[in-house]
């Protein structure tokens, strides 16, 4: 860069170099940033203003441009783009634990009828948790059981597959699998010694059909 | 232990003194002893492919004795390789027993020498998967991101995690029954007196307390207890309300009830 | 593109403005975004492929830049700038060496069941390991293998990949080498019989595009 050897350590980067840093460190931060942080963060000698006018001029016209707000800079996509954001203004909540559950009990088991899954969680379903659940579209209604009364059945969507990363519902880890790869929280029950061998089972079997 | 293999002398003196350094820091400093076996077998400075399987048993199984010697506990998995190395050495040093089958002394040598080479790579792959740019520590992702705006539609989510302890908390919950007393052996001091109401007519007699518990609780020292309390504390609710009378001839006798008698009678 | 006035109203935007259009969107998340998504929310007609080449040649050797995962793209900042962003660093919990081997043999061996991951390292996958790597959404559930047990296996995610600066699970360091040394095989040990033919399979099928 320079053959003067001690001043070299303190020499500043060329402007382009300059710009480029400003770029990065408006792009990555999370709040926008003042003239006296950038001169902060950049290497000694840097000059962040003549940096911000080549940055601000190379963004001019494009999908992004450089605001200043108060004192500090900060990159924002064009005004006139703002319509292209507005899919993605969503709020994001945890989802409850009784449909978490409900979720689980349809995914492990599905085809899973109401009243199967009121048993396996040992209370009732409300109406509105299995709604919430073909809402968010990870539950959709499966065939009719061939028994009295015909009742509905629901399962699984592609969507749910596809949001929990599996690529098969019946990839998921039974009760066994979950304990040994150390996946359940570390809480045995007090006082039993192997619990459900049966649950299992159960799902080995309900996999089993499906194989065909 | 004999001279039939050629082995190195120097080399052996380099490695038992490694194995030894190596025990005085720590045998838990091992994952177990394919990687104690990588870690001597890094001693002869060779490539991995190229090993003397037989070197590294005698390293190991000097290992073995020199921890038995310090009485350092080793787990169970550190003999089993022991017994299965000097069990290889012997195959690899015995002319091969044409009568036998099973794999050749080599083929479980070659195994095992593919076994740690095999391990050696990943941890330099892992190694250099580390090395590499990190988001979040070399490079970043945008800091102020915009798409949290207006029309706000909620939606839910949950991770692979709650699901899969959602259904394990379903299906293991029976084993936590919630703590309960057990009744089977306990009355209380309604059912005491609810039961005395209705005998309390016929009792125009002085009558031990006794005589009211119910039949056949008076033979199990839990339920013996608890009729008694509960008889006793319903005698003294009836005796309050001024239907029964109670006497005790002196301490420690015997408790008697009887029907208390209207004033003018 | 057409006279016909009705199609007209679908035209696309000149490819200068989908340029930015993709600019802007990229630039306003953080996660990357796949070009389904990209041409769900341009408008209708837009071609996010070519803008993207554009973009992506916009940017080169400035201070952020296009990357590629699987199928998705992000901005990120480049990585020789990384010592001014200090501030952003987010303090990643540190990875134990169990879990890191786990990690890294789960990459190179995918799909991979918890034996074999066993298998490998000589010691059994201790509790929370996997847990940990699907925590951090590295580590998924894959399909699972069709062998006696059909035990649940394990592969790397897209998040994965993004972290490490991945385009997609072909570009692993070392990965041809290692394939090449035979290191990637699930060789059994001798006098065992042959064991699981298709374990190999499912791997090179993940793989194989790679080779041409």
């Amino acid at each position: 860069m320079s053959d003067v050897q001690n001043e070299s350590l303190f020499e500043a980067p060329p402007l382009a170099e300059q710009t480029r840093m400003v770029e990065a460190i408006l792009f990555a931060t999370a709040d926008p940033v003042s003239i006296k942080e950038l001169t902060g963060r950049m290497p000694h000698g840097c000059n962040p203003v003549e940096a911000l006018v080549h940055v601000g001029k190379r963004y001019e016209g494009r999908g992004v441009h450089l605001v200043k707000i108060e004192d500090a800079y900060a990159f924002r996509t064009a005004p006139d783009l703002g319509y292209l954001m507005q899919k993605e203004t969503v709020e994001v909540r945890k989802l409850s634990r009784a449909a978490i559950e409900t979720l689980a009990i349809i995914a492990y088991h599905q085809p899973a009828t109401r009243a199967e899954i009121e048993e396996i969680r040992g209370v009732s379903v409300s109406r509105g948790t299995i709604d919430q659940l073909i809402e968010l579209e990870w539950v959709r209604l499966g065939r009719r059981r061939m028994t009295p009364g015909r009742p509905v059945t629901f399962v699984v969507t592609a969507g749910f597959l596809d949001h929990f990363g599996l690529e098969n519902a019946r990839d998921l880890p039974g009760l066994k699998e979950l304990r040994s790869a150390g996946l359940l929280e570390n809480r045995p029950p007090p006082g039993t010694g192997d619990v459900d061998e049966d649950t299992n089972d159960d799902q080995a079997d309900m996999f089993e059909e499906s194989d065909e | 232990m004999t001279n039939s293999d050629t082995s190195e002398p120097d080399l052996m003196s380099v490695s038992e003194r490694v194995a030894a350094e190596a025990l005085i820091v720590d045998v838990g400093a091992f994952e177990g002893p394919l990687d104690l076996l990588l870690m001597l077998s890094r001693t002869q400075k060779v490539d991995l492919r190229q090993i003397s399987i037989l070197a590294l048993a005698k390293q190991y199984l000097a290992f073995v004795e020199k921890a038995k010697e310090l009485r350092l506990e080793l787990a169970a998995d550190y003999l089993v390789m022991a017994a299965w190395l000097a069990f290889l050495k012997s195959r690899l040093l015995l002319p091969p027993d044409p009568t036998e089958d099973g794999p050749s002394g080599e083929e479980l040598a070659a195994h095992l020498a593919y076994q740690l080479e095999r391990l050696a790579a990943m941890r330099e792959v892992a190694a250099k998967l580390m090395g590499r740019d990190q988001l979040g520590r070399d490079f970043f992702a945008r800091g102020i991101t915009e798409d949290v705006q207006r029309v706000r539609k909620v939606t839910y989510t949950a991770t692979l995690l709650d699901l899969m302890q959602g259904y394990a908390r379903i299906r293991t919950k029976d084993n936590f029954r919630p703590f309960v007393l057990d009744r089977a052996h306990i009355m209380t001091m309604e059912q005491a007196l609810e039961r005395m109401r209705g005998m309390i007519g016929f009792a125009g007699d002085w009558t031990d307390l006794q005589s009211y518990f119910p039949d056949g609780w008076d033979a199990d020292a839990v339920r013996t207890r608890s009729s008694t309390a509960a008889t006793f504390a319903a005698s003294l609710e009836l005796a309050k309300e001024g239907k029964i009378e109670i006497r005790q001839g002196e301490i420690f006798a015997p408790i008697q009830i009887r029907k208390r008698l209207p004033r003018d009678e």
